[in-house]
């Protein structure tokens, strides 16, 4: 009876996230198993005792009462209300941007998962992280929409191509869970699946070790930089005036058409593959796009390198042409 | 029925048209930018309008008639407006 | 206690002949009058029905084991794209609007016809082409983009044959287009004299509801999915995200459609359970403005929460919020009606007639259905289920269980108008258990499943989700028996059925008082609403304490 | 004067009650077409606002001069059909049959132009797909403004020739005298199926043709 002994009723819990997400379900099945239950209770209970051939008092009753009818339209959206509030809040959790949080890409692809730390070490359809640690992954895709979906933590996120989306999470069990594409993409979807693996810190470190020997994506962007010609331009001392990527990462760009964004992984992609749709004020529209030019493991290691330059002062930074 | 008055109307509703159609062709060197759109689409509903209410004769008919004209601009304005706001409020949406 | 039948008709040799008794196959396809329509509609819906519930059915059976050993993936693929584009657009959507819309609507309304009764015959026949284009689309080969059509998966990368499905979903939204103009058109000006906007049967306002969505709603689905269609032939297109376009769009053009359809498929079976449960209870509908207005609000409220389908879409924060709360919103309206219904039973006098089992199991399906639509407006927990089983179960539960048992309900209770004839009552009864028994036990693991996180769409699985996949597909081979019996009865009832009199459940409205079947132009003599609907007598003594 | 009688189909009671019906249908149905244009403007609208340097550059390729003319065109067609329903409900049979096809012929030089500015437009390569040429390779967004050009005014085109052939249809029927003062709703009918197309028409040339800019 293999069978049997598998069975179960709730997921891994493997974050803190996961613990409140299954609060507010078992509350959610307590109210509306109440209300469920009520309404069957009252209705058999009815039909049992106004059934045709039944005595019962069947003095015709009054067929509209704006009491009642107001009472249970508004008790309802009340607790519609609090059940909104509260699965708003964990929404809005989830969406906010972690601080200091380790950083994975993700590529999905017709029916793979390719992730890369940030130390460069890769892998498929599997992705390893530490105990403990807040991990942040940055995705995107690169044909069609997927849906990055592990259900220990209670978290899914679309994978667009042409666009980063990014979720994070917390573990606090060590152990492997699944990933599953969960949005349609193709043949294959049900095999695009993969594992989290939960590891002690330490377990992690010697991971990231092993293996091949591997240069950091920031550095692989910083070499991406020269040999794609960006530093011809970004650069202090550059002929062509461009903007100054050091500290740009988070900050508030101000727009030629006057709106301002803030500098995330998305914006730097943008200006890498749309150049010319975000105008920074007070400089020309010279950039050439790089669509179709560009690998998004390339984009990716990029955007990593200017975001790893956010701190240091320019001239430190910015290697001699 | 009067078929003069109506015949009038429509021409004076042609005219208005024109009138409207060649404003919003100069209205381009007024140069105002990012206001530009706003004006030329508030030129286009009310030239929308004097179609919808003198050629559709929709000012002589009945309150049904103004629900169902009105009731298609409406789900199209909701529409557009609940799409948009997602497009606005997205931090990142170029 | 004595039922008050109302005999207005007079029998004699000045009967005007039944809208059936002509035979000949040109009688039927080139007929104006409604009801036949309704007729052809309903034939039609079955065969589409037979095929998308043989999907299903294989579909189920490849799930009984892990790794889906029955069929390949792509033909499972295909599968479940063709059970959804049939259901939807070629069974739910048409079902109870077309056939018992087009029978009842002028009957209830007191009109000798539709408005309009060559379009509405027109809607017939492109529904038809529609259907065939589809039909072919599955024969040469079958679509996997699933119902839903995302792009650039539909636009770009599937190998099938998307534009040809889209043209014929595209032509058969014009067949429900019509249909609804029809009915609003119907309602604000074929009235019987008497007949006020009060005194309309819940089922008519249900229908208006309903219509007004097939008429706004349906062209925006035409639109998107001609835009899809142009960016597959033309390799250039609105949604390329090459080009600067975006692939969200195609999913609120497309949601903004098809959630306002999840309301043309339930808003009808409200209605119809609306007009069992006064029927089975002979009483008045309790609080009858609160349900039509329910009907209403739900028809406008439904067309502002199509975003609750993108949650983790990564349209915005904000848009999110706002979409769940108005989700929320949606949901008071429904409770409305499931308490009003409840409250009507109170002091009637109930017959737990098989449409009344129905109804009954309607509304517990559809409260179960409800409720774990509220899990899926809740933010925190869609984040997760969002694209498992679980939401599989939850809108079967509204789809299945809501709409079909409410299809099923009203077809036994008006099958006595339609054909003349009463089908047999124990076989009746008995296959609304079985059909109730087979339902939860299809869908209810579902459920668990969903949360546990089986994706959906998946045609092989991990094996920790076996159990529930082998009772989900038990359960749906005893649901498949509670289909097969009725199409059984009810062609048997047509020639051996009891007579059934002009108003076999002693039931109040213009429909029941014309003959069974209906003459050609309904009534012998035009109706008049002459007191308030439902005006049930109170009963007698005898029934009282 | 029994052939200008009404026709009273036989599911209404009287003659109001069935004007009343065909008005409120075809009112339904524009509904309908509103939000099938509606989609579109909307798709138009979100990347014009996401885009808008893009598709102004768009814009400016396109010809104003023939577009505008276009515009005019179709607005006299307007008025034309407007005094055709009202002569027909006067009684005028001769001058409602020049208006009518006064209209349709407005109606075909409007696509004429428009043939010619398609052809214009192929020429100067600004058909989207692989002949797509424009300078500024950089801005692929301009390629979306000319899909969704070719598209909206396509389609507005599609609806314009149904149009077309309705109103032939209409004077023919009154030259038969089936269509006349007393059974005049089906000319009402078709002129404001004409009257919604030259109303989609204003949005789309402002939408495509006027936000251009000075260049």
């Amino acid at each position: 009876m293999v069978i049997i002994a598998q069975i179960q009723f709730f997921p891994d819990q493997a974050s803190k996230m996961a613990g409140q997400v299954d609060t507010l379900l078992l509350w959610l099945i307590v109210l509306t198993g109440t209300v469920t239950l009520a309404i069957a209770a009252v209705m058999i209970f009815f039909l049992a005792k106004y059934r045709k051939r039944a005595a019962a008092d069947r003095t015709p009753p009054k067929t509209e009462n704006l009491a009642v009818e107001v009472t249970w339209s508004v008790i309802p959206f009340f607790m519609f209300l609090g059940l909104f509030g509260w699965g708003a809040k964990i929404y809005f959790d989830e969406s906010v941007d972690p601080k200091n949080a380790m950083e994975v890409h993700v590529i999905g692809k017709q029916w793979m998962w390719k992730l890369e730390h940030l130390q460069g070490k890769r892998e498929i359809n599997q992705l390893h992280v530490p105990l403990g640690e807040t991990v942040k992954l940055v995705m995107t895709s690169q044909d069609v929409i997927h849906s990055f979906f592990m259900p220990a933590f209670r978290i899914k996120e679309d994978v667009l191509p042409g666009r980063y989306t990014t979720q994070w999470f917390k573990a606090t069990k060590p152990g492997t869970y699944p990933i599953f594409c969960a949005q349609y993409c193709g043949t294959n979807h049900a095999l695009m699946i993969g594992q989290v693996i939960v590891m002690a810190p330490s377990d992690f470190a010697a991971w990231l070790k092993t293996g091949r020997e591997t240069v950091s994506v920031a550095q692989r962007g910083e070499q991406l930089f020269h040999s794609f010609g960006c530093s011809g331009c970004h650069a202090a001392q550059a002929a062509v005036r461009a903007p100054l990527l050091e500290g740009i990462y988070g900050s508030q760009v101000p727009l030629a058409d006057g709106r301002i964004v803030n500098a995330d992984e998305r914006y730097l992609r943008d200006c890498i593959l749309i150049p010319n749709t975000q105008i920074v004020a007070g400089f020309d529209p010279v950039m050439p796009s790089f669509q179709g030019r560009i690998s998004e493991d390339d984009v990716f290691a990029i955007t990593t390198y200017i975001k790893s330059i956010g701190s240091s002062p320019p001239e430190a930074s910015i290697p001699n042409r | 029925m009067n078929g003069n008055r109506e015949a009038i109307e429509a021409l004076g509703t042609y005219l208005a048209l024109l009138a409207l159609l060649l404003a919003s062709i100069g209205f381009r060197w007024l140069h105002l930018g990012g206001w530009e759109p706003v004006g030329l689409l508030l030129i286009a509903a009310v030239q929308g309008a004097l179609v919808i209410l003198f050629f559709m004769r929709v000012s002589a008919s009945s309150q049904l008639i103004w629900l169902f004209a009105g009731g298609g601009f409406l789900w199209i304005g909701i529409m557009i407006v609940m799409i948009i706001s997602d497009y606005v409020s997205r931090p990142w949406w170029r | 206690m004595a039922l008050p039948v109302q005999n207005y008709v007079v029998i004699d040799q000045g009967e005007p002949p039944s809208y059936l008794k002509e035979y000949t196959l040109r009688s039927w396809l080139l007929t104006t009058d409604h009801k036949r329509i309704g007729l052809l509609y309903l034939f039609t819906i079955i065969v589409f029905f037979a095929i998308a519930a043989a999907a299903a059915a294989i579909m189920r059976l490849n799930l009984l084991t892990p790794r889906g050993d029955l069929v390949q993936a792509e033909t499972y693929n295909k599968l479940f794209t063709t059970h959804g584009v049939l259901m939807v657009w070629f069974f739910l959507i048409p079902s109870t609007p077309s056939v018992l819309g087009n029978f009842l609507l002028p009957l209830m309304l007191g009109a000798r016809d539709l408005a309009f009764p060559k379009l509405n015959l027109l809607s017939w026949y492109i529904f038809i082409l529609g259907g065939a284009i589809v039909l072919y689309a599955l024969l040469i080969g079958g679509v996997d983009t699933g119902w839903t059509f995302y792009t650039p998966y539909s636009s770009t990368y599937s190998n099938s044959h998307v534009a040809l499905m889209a043209a014929g979903v595209f032509i058969n939204g014009f067949s429900s287009i019509l249909t609804g103009l029809n009915f609003i058109v119907t309602t604000h000006k074929l009235r019987a004299p008497g007949m006020t906007w009060f005194r309309l049967r819940l089922f008519v306002w249900s229908m208006y509801a309903t219509s007004l969505i097939l008429v706004l709603a349906t062209p925006v689905l035409a639109m998107t999915l001609t835009l899809m269609a142009l960016e597959r032939i033309w390799h250039v297109g609105v949604f390329d995200p090459a080009l600067g376009g975006d692939p969200l769009l195609f999913q609120h053009l497309f949601w903004f459609y098809s959630h306002p359809a999840v309301y043309i498929m339930i808003l009808p079976g409200m209605g119809v359970v609306s007009e069992l449960i006064c029927g089975f209870s002979k009483k008045r509908v309790f609080g009858y403005t609160f349900v039509a207005f329910a009907s209403m609000a739900i028809a406008l409220l439904g067309f502002l929460v199509w975003g609750h389908h993108m949650f983790v879409s990564s349209q915005s924060v904000f848009a999110g919020m706002v979409f769940s709360f108005l989700s929320f919103a949606v949901a008071v309206p429904s409770a409305i009606k499931v308490f009003n219904w409840t409250a009507t039973l109170y002091r009637g006098s109930i017959s737990l007639d098989t449409p009344m089992l129905y109804a009954i199991g309607f509304i517990g399906l559809f409260t179960a259905g409800g409720m774990t639509g509220l899990f899926l407006a809740t933010l925190g927990i869609d984040v997760h289920v969002h694209d498992t089983y679980f939401v599989i179960a939850h809108f079967h539960y509204i789809m299945v269980g809501g709409m079909v048992m409410a299809f099923m309900g009203g077809l036994h209770f008006w099958w006595p108008k339609i054909s003349g004839r009463m089908y047999p009552e124990f076989l009746g009864k008995m296959t609304a258990i079985v059909t109730f028994i087979g339902f939860n036990l299809t869908f209810f693991p579902q459920f668990i499943l969903g949360y546990l996180g089986m994706p959906r769409r998946y045609h092989a699985y991990p094996e920790q989700f076996q159990v529930y996949n082998v009772l989900s597909t038990a359960g749906a081979s005893i649901l498949g028996l509670g289909y097969l019996l009725p199409l059984c009865y009810f062609i048997w009832s047509c020639r051996y059925g009891k007579r059934a009199g002009n108003n076999p459940w002693g039931a109040k409205g213009f429909e029941w008082e014309t003959a069974s079947p209906p003459p050609v132009h309904n009534f012998e003599r035009p109706p008049v609403q002459t007191e308030e609907v439902y005006n049930y007598p109170p009963p007698s003594h005898e029934a009282m304490l | 004067m029994s052939k200008n009688r009404a026709i009273l189909y036989e599911h209404f009671s009287d003659i109001e009650q069935q004007r009343e019906t065909s008005t409120a249908g075809i009112w339904v149905f524009i509904g309908s077409e509103i939000m099938f244009f509606g989609a579109l403007i909307l798709a138009f609208s979100v990347y014009r606002f996401s885009y808008a340097r893009e598709f102004a550059e768009g814009a400016a390729e396109l010809n104003l001069l023939l577009g505008g003319i276009n515009t005019a065109i179709l607005f006299t067609s307007g008025l034309t059909m407007s005094l055709a329903a009202t002569a027909n409900r006067m009684g005028w049979k001769g001058s409602t049959l020049i208006l009518l096809l006064t209209t349709a012929l407005l109606g075909v030089v409007f696509l004429g132009i428009k043939v010619f500015e398609y052809h214009e437009d192929w020429t100067k390569r600004l058909f989207p797909g692989p002949g797509f040429n424009w300078t500024d390779s950089d801005s692929p967004q301009v390629q979306l403004f000319f899909v969704l050009y070719f598209i909206m005014t396509g389609i507005h085109a599609l609806h314009l020739i149904v149009g077309v052939g309705v109103v032939v249809v209409i004077a023919w029927l009154a030259l038969r005298d089936r269509i006349h003062a007393g059974h005049f709703m089906p000319l009402d009918v078709a002129g404001l199926y004409w009257h919604f197309v030259d109303l989609v028409w204003v949005f789309l040339f402002a939408l495509l043709y006027l936000m251009g800019g000075t260049r």
